[in-house]
């Protein structure tokens, strides 16, 4: 029984990332129409900006409530700008061309950064994983008998944060009047550029926040698996866009959804099944969802009007 | 020309010269181990195209078919190792088992291709995609963990059976495949459900079936592709066989244009060549300079500049080098310009 | 009974609760040439969307040439004889006009199993026989073979095709831009274009939706005859959809008026023109009041289009 | 947009033209060079131009492996630095190409080839992956080309041919010792095991250690796997826990390892872990802190040994790189200053005689230890059993073959 509440924990505190990492995902699919493939690889580039902030900051400021906000300032708004610029000039001038295009400078501007920080040519990190450092001092939250289940409290944070983030990307969504810009233009840019709406504007702000989302979420993910490399974009930005699509791609309530259900089946595979085939049910897991609800759990499929 | 000789003309003329090409190339075992891996990415490139270009499908999992492919012939051949067929010369009988298992190959992707098939007559576009992702990546999961297939080690000691004259004749037939299918009702069918299913529904196309099809004769190649691979690097491991792989697919059959088979053919011919030049042109700096070192330091920069390089490349013709136009196609005939994507 | 060639019997649907069409009715024959009408709204393309098999009907039945068809697909629909065109133009926008024909053109070969005998064993088995599928399956297998080798019958098949697509072209007066990209036709050719594409699969009921949408009053008129004319040529049945009252008056011999979901009407023009029921969902009271009319005018050209 | 198409066309009619010059015209000395299995042509000295000895490197400097590939380059760096300052060997400076694989079979493939083909270099060194140095070792041997691989662990790669060559112990050593260790010094009865399922090194430890202490008559309660790229191992961990094990073994990277030690004690679990020579590097400490001390791991030798040799290479290697080596580097250093030692001891610059040379390799003093190659081309040497300390790690015992 108590394996069990680990595995819950332990499933929500992954899904928790991927869940964070997955909003961004959906947010520019929202309104692009495009899979960034390079979200992953803002994510790295994000923790890597904490990183580098957490060591000047030093061992005695960085813990501290000030410095660990410091870095996540710093890591989002360099994300924004990092954000803002692939969206500029990657993305932007192919707007009007075929989407595959679009996805596949995502693809180049991915390998770019990804490879790119791998080189050991100063002040790009080099290929080697770093720790990085606990900027949210490790506590037990709670803790069930002879530490048979244990909560940290850094999980709680990390929870709190994606529901956070989740309720304000909902409102911002809804019941602002850039949410309802953002959705004039995820429903059609042309139109909404007719109507008045700044569509290059919006489009860069929803980008921007989406890099700035995937740096939070890549420095939760930092606190949580404590190693950062150049190329762990890849295989969480892979994941997190599994979890994007089961929650039904473009919808926030179904990327958060859908992260925690992945994390969770990936973990209870493993606790109770075998771990070698963790990847496989997951994408099984993706498929299924697929051929039940064609558009995801949440999304849903506009019938093509004839 | 009598009509029944028309059809079959190319291939004797393709025979004819890939067979004096193989004797010509002998000498360079460099050379035909670049123009395999060409070749192998040529097919894969062309065989996509046949889905994602010509039927507007997108599927991202190519390199899972290949995965089968080169799976399924590498394990025969390794069983068939120490086998001869009687009365044959061993040269002889290896490439008849050589060819056999590499039609086994073909045959057992198809077969994953057909079932991959039939989730996309639900799945629309990234949906569909991340469908065939998914799939790849079981197929890599698969092969990790059977001890039959070596596992995260994979096939080792796969008899190098494969030669320029097998990798490229199979392009050629990938080629005429793809060419024949575009020229015949077929061809067209495919083309009239990537611009509108519903309409070519309504026109009489049956649009599952051909799309199903589609998937069939595209991961058919992509399994000779990988049977071919299998024949010449001669090791396989699952980490050829991942995403990634399929990206750089993805690429080259966007990159060329898509629906181009000609686009696709040069796109994948550069794209696979444009790492091996790079590490050529930096050799070339590196001797101007600081001797090899410098050299050795920037082979770890083919990697990023070639993501730089797909940036670029797609800024300048986003449209893919030859749009849906064929090299030859010099007048717009057939659909040029800017294309819609997928939907 | 027999003889119709398309025929619907009490065909409803709804989406989810809403009753989009209900019990509605309709019968063609060869020589027929029918109007359906109604605002917009009434279910007119629902109505086209059912019988083609865009959508599956929940209550009654459809069969076209004697066969019903309910829950088929539209294209196995469209193989019985029953082909279309679109409200929005619904053109392969980047083929050419001979190449949008040319699909349309179905190879009529029968490679290895000849398609009366596999559709004869479907009917026995009310369309789920294996063996059906079997041949049907082979059949394309060989089918795909024979464009492969390029095989001499293949190649004159394919010559075939062509010519028949090229005089269909010439039909619908196009053949200059045989080899024009069909987006970049002009809105009225687009629309000929559609008719021309239907006649390639050889139908013998065809569906026009509202192929006067967007024309002038001259491209009309030469539609009218068109109509006609082609009705007689291919001895078809026609349905058409179509909003210009002038039109639909002047060229069908019976109208059905839809409103609704709902048949209000149906029968010669001249009966239903003056149908009071018509003339209120059609015109509403408003219009009547505000022109202080008894009978709807001949011609209501404030009519939108429908989107 | 006709430029671009251009510049794409001419630039792949340049890579072919670059090619094929260099194949058509090698070198004055190797006419036989293009041959694939010919064996160098009497009097032809590839690899050997003027006062240069050229070798070629293949190495994984990008993708999933390029930790790996990058110290294994750094070390061979070193090692043909010191050998050029010293005077070179026999007269001649001695050169090194290396190229990328990307982590990829097929790129080592192409590489090696490349090596052999073009660039025409007197023996080749490299991988750490198996099956990379495998499909490198396949090219190699037809070509009669020595290759000395440092880290590849797997038997499987020297069975390739008489070409192949590797100065480390295989997997069966290792894992053996490590099952003996658990079994006779740590005095377990219950071990999981948690292996990397992306790694044929990985695999190939675990399996045999799952063997090994089996017949010695250990229980393994659990076998768990996770995935190269992975770094959330608590699921694994968790279902670990519940077969309460008193020892882990782990024979995994040093990359993955921190995470996994440190999630293991977060969860509570206090067993010993134990592993293999992926475990040496200095990150170790960086990543796990605290929570891999008091662990034990098998290695091919220990930092602490007061030998100058050692000494010197450590010395060396920091004060070049800024970082202690870990146990590829000192690998890839030893596979360079064997090879060197070899084209020392050859009476010519023959292939052939260099390949005789190299096996006949015995008690060679490298910085992993004394290096005899056996019959089967395998380096037989003993392994240690290290500690992980505070930042460092401490000698426990010598366990021989």
């Amino acid at each position: 029984m108590s394996d069990f509440a680990q595995h819950l924990i332990n499933g929500v505190a992954a899904g928790t990332i991927y869940a964070l990492v997955a909003l961004g995902y959906t947010m520019v699919y929202g309104v692009l129409k495009l899979i960034n493939f390079a979200h992953g690889d803002v994510m790295m580039v994000g923790t890597f900006m904490g990183y580098a902030v957490a060591q000047k900051l030093g061992d005695e400021h960085q813990s501290t409530l000030w410095g660990a906000l410091l870095i996540f300032l710093v890591a989002m708004v360099g994300c924004a700008v990092l954000g803002f610029l692939i969206e500029r000039f990657a993305y932007r001038p192919l707007r009007d061309k075929p989407r595959l295009t679009a996805l596949i400078t995502a693809i180049g501007i991915s390998f770019t950064l990804s490879y790119g920080f791998q080189l050991d040519i100063p002040p790009l990190p080099g290929a080697a994983p770093r720790a990085f450092p606990e900027i949210i001092i490790p506590k037990e939250w709670l803790i069930v008998g002879d530490r048979a289940v244990v909560i940290w409290n850094w999980q709680v944070i990390s929870l709190s944060i994606a529901i956070g983030l989740m309720l304000m990307l909902q409102g911002l969504v809804y019941r602002t009047r850039f949410g309802r810009a953002m959705r004039a233009v995820s429903f059609d840019h042309r139109t909404a550029a007719l109507m008045g709406i700044p569509v290059d504007r919006i489009i860069a702000l929803t980008f921007m926040l989406g890099s700035a989302l995937a740096a939070g979420a890549g420095i939760l993910y930092a606190i949580k698996d404590t190693a950062i490399q150049p190329l762990m974009g890849l295989y969480v930005g892979l994941k997190a866009f599994v979890a994007a699509v089961i929650g039904g791609i473009g919808n926030v309530p179904g990327a958060v959804v859908g992260g925690l259900l992945l994390g969770l089946v990936e973990e209870f595979v493993v606790g109770y099944s075998s771990s070698s085939w963790r990847d496989a049910v997951a994408f099984g897991f993706l498929i299924v969802v697929l051929l039940v609800r064609p558009g995801g759990l949440f999304g849903s499929v506009t019938a093509e009007k004839v | 020309m009598p009509a029944w000789l028309r059809g079959l003309v190319p291939v004797l003329i393709a025979i004819a010269v890939l067979a004096v090409l193989q004797l010509v190339l002998g000498e360079f075992p460099f050379f035909v181990y670049l123009a395999s891996i060409v070749g192998v990415n040529v097919i894969l490139a062309v065989s996509l195209n046949i889905v994602n270009g010509m039927t507007g499908q997108f599927s991202i999992g190519h390199a899972g078919f290949m995965a089968v492919g080169a799976y399924t012939a590498g394990k025969l051949s390794l069983l068939l190792k120490d086998v001869a067929i009687a009365g044959l010369p061993t040269m002889v009988s290896d490439q008849v088992q050589f060819v056999g298992t590499l039609l086994a190959g073909g045959v057992a992707a198809a077969l994953c291709g057909f079932i991959v098939g039939l989730p996309s007559l639900r799945l629309r576009g990234d949906y569909l995609a991340i469908v065939t992702l998914g799939f790849g990546e079981i197929i890599r999961v698969i092969v990790q963990n059977l001890d039959m297939f070596g596992r995260a080690l994979g096939l080792s000691g796969i008899p190098q059976t494969s030669s320029f004259f097998a990798v490229w004749f199979c392009v050629f037939l990938v080629v005429l495949v793809a060419r024949r299918i575009v020229g015949s009702t077929h061809g067209r069918s495919l083309w009239a459900i990537r611009e509108d299913e519903v309409a070519a529904e309504a026109m009489g196309v049956n649009t599952t079936g051909y799309k199903v099809r589609a998937f069939v004769i595209s991961s058919f190649f992509a399994g000779v592709a990988g049977g071919l691979f299998a024949h010449f690097v001669p090791i396989i491991n699952p980490g050829s066989f991942t995403f990634v792989k399929s990206i750089e697919v993805v690429v080259m059959v966007v990159l060329g244009g898509l629906g181009s088979t000609t686009g696709a053919i040069v796109a994948a011919i550069f794209l696979t060549l444009l790492p091996e030049a790079l590490r050529t042109l930096f050799l070339q700096l590196g001797g101007l300079g600081a001797g090899a070192s410098l050299a050795q330091k920037v082979d770890q920069i083919r990697m990023p500049v070639y993501g730089m390089l797909l940036v670029i490349l797609m800024l300048v013709r986003p449209q893919g080098l030859f749009g849906t136009r064929e090299v030859w196609d010099v007048l717009p005939r057939w659909w040029p310009g800017a294309r819609k994507g997928i939907t | 009974m027999s003889g119709a060639l398309l025929q619907a019997a009490g065909v409803g649907i709804e989406f989810g609760g809403l009753r989009a069409l209900h019990a509605f009715d309709l019968e063609i024959r060869q020589g027929d040439l029918k109007g359906l009408i109604g605002p917009n709204g009434a279910g007119k393309t629902t109505a086209f969307n059912l019988l083609t098999g865009v959508y599956v009907p929940t209550h009654g039945e459809i069969r076209v040439c004697g066969e019903r068809v309910n829950g088929r697909q539209p294209h196995q629909i469209n193989h019985l004889g029953l082909a279309r065109t679109f409200q929005n133009i619904r053109l392969f926008r980047a083929l050419t006009a001979l190449d949008n024909v040319r699909v349309a053109c179905l190879s009529d070969e029968t490679p290895l199993f000849s398609r009366s005998r596999i559709d004869e064993l479907r009917r026995r088995s009310a369309g789920r026989s294996p063996v059906a599928g079997a041949m049907d399956a082979l059949n394309n297998y060989v089918d795909w073979w024979r464009a492969l080798l390029l095989t001499p019958g293949f190649q004159e098949e394919e010559q075939e095709i062509t010519r028949r697509a090229e005089e269909l072209l010439k039909v619908m007066g196009l053949s200059q831009r045989r080899d024009e990209e069909a987006r970049n036709l002009p809105y009225g050719e687009q629309r000929r274009l559609e008719i021309a594409r239907a006649l390639g699969t050889r139908p013998r009921v065809l569906l026009l939706d509202e192929p006067a949408a967007g024309m002038n009053t001259r491209e009309k008129a030469d539609l009218m005859v068109l109509i006609r004319q082609l009705r007689d040529q291919f001895e078809l049945g026609i349905l058409v959809i179509e909003h210009d009252m002038k039109l639909v008056m002047g060229i069908c011999e019976d109208i059905t008026v839809l409103d609704h979901g709902v048949t209000i009407a149906s029968g010669a023009p001249e009966r239903v023109r003056q149908d009071p029921k018509v003339i209120e969902a059609y015109l509403g009271d408003s219009y009547l009041a505000a022109h202080g009319m008894q009978v709807p005018p001949r011609s209501p050209t404030t009519e939108t289009p429908a989107t | 947009m006709r430029s671009a198409l251009a510049v794409v066309l001419t630039s792949c009619a340049l890579a072919l033209v670059g090619c094929e010059k260099k194949g058509s015209a090698p070198p004055s000395s190797g006419g036989a060079s293009g041959g694939t299995a010919a064996a160098p042509a009497s009097g032809g000295t590839p690899g050997v131009t003027g006062d240069t000895i050229l070798l070629g490197e293949v190495g994984s400097l990008t993708g999933s492996e390029a930790t790996f590939g990058i110290s294994t380059r750094n070390a061979i760096d070193l090692a043909i630095r010191e050998v050029n300052a010293a005077g070179g060997v026999k007269g001649k400076k001695i050169d090194i190409r290396v190229y990328d694989n990307q982590s990829k079979p097929e790129e080592a493939a192409q590489a090696a080839n490349r090596l052999i083909n073009q660039d025409n270099v007197l023996l080749i060194l490299g991988e750490v992956a198996s099956s990379n140095s495998m499909a490198m070792a396949e090219k190699a041997q037809p070509a009669k080309v020595p290759m000395i691989s440092n880290a590849s662990t797997n038997p499987k790669v020297t069975e390739i041919g008489d070409y192949i060559f590797r100065v480390c112990f295989i997997d069966p050593f290792q894992g053996f010792v490590m099952a003996k260790f658990a079994h006779d010094n740590l005095k377990v009865n219950k071990v999981a095991v948690l292996r990397d399922l992306g790694s044929a090194y990985s695999q190939g430890l675990a399996d045999v250690f799952e063997r090994k202490y089996t017949e010695m008559g250990g229980k393994i309660v659990a076998r768990e796997t996770y995935t190269k790229g992975s770094t959330d191992f608590r699921s694994q961990l968790t279902a670990i826990k519940r077969g309460s094990p008193d020892a882990i073994y782990i024979p995994g990277y040093y990359n993955d390892i921190g995470l996994i030690a440190r999630q293991a004690r977060e969860l509570g679990i206090t067993a010993t872990l134990m592993g293999g020579d992926g475990w040496d590097s200095e990150k170790l400490f960086e990543l796990g802190g605290s929570a891999v001390e008091g662990s034990y791991f098998s290695n091919h030798y220990s930092p602490d040994d007061p030998s100058p040799r050692v000494q010197k290479f450590i010395a060396a290697y920091k004060a070049a790189y800024g970082s202690v080596p870990d146990s590829l580097a000192a690998l890839g250093y030893d596979a360079a200053m064997v090879a060197v030692d070899a084209i020392k001891r050859a009476p010519s610059f023959d292939r052939a005689a260099i390949r005789d040379a190299i096996a006949q390799t015995k008690n060679y003093h490298g910085v992993t230890g004394s290096i005899t190659l056996d019959e089967k081309r395998n380096a037989t040497k003993s392994a240690v059993v290290l500690q992980v300390g505070k930042g460092k790690t401490k000698y426990v015992d010598t366990i021989a073959p």
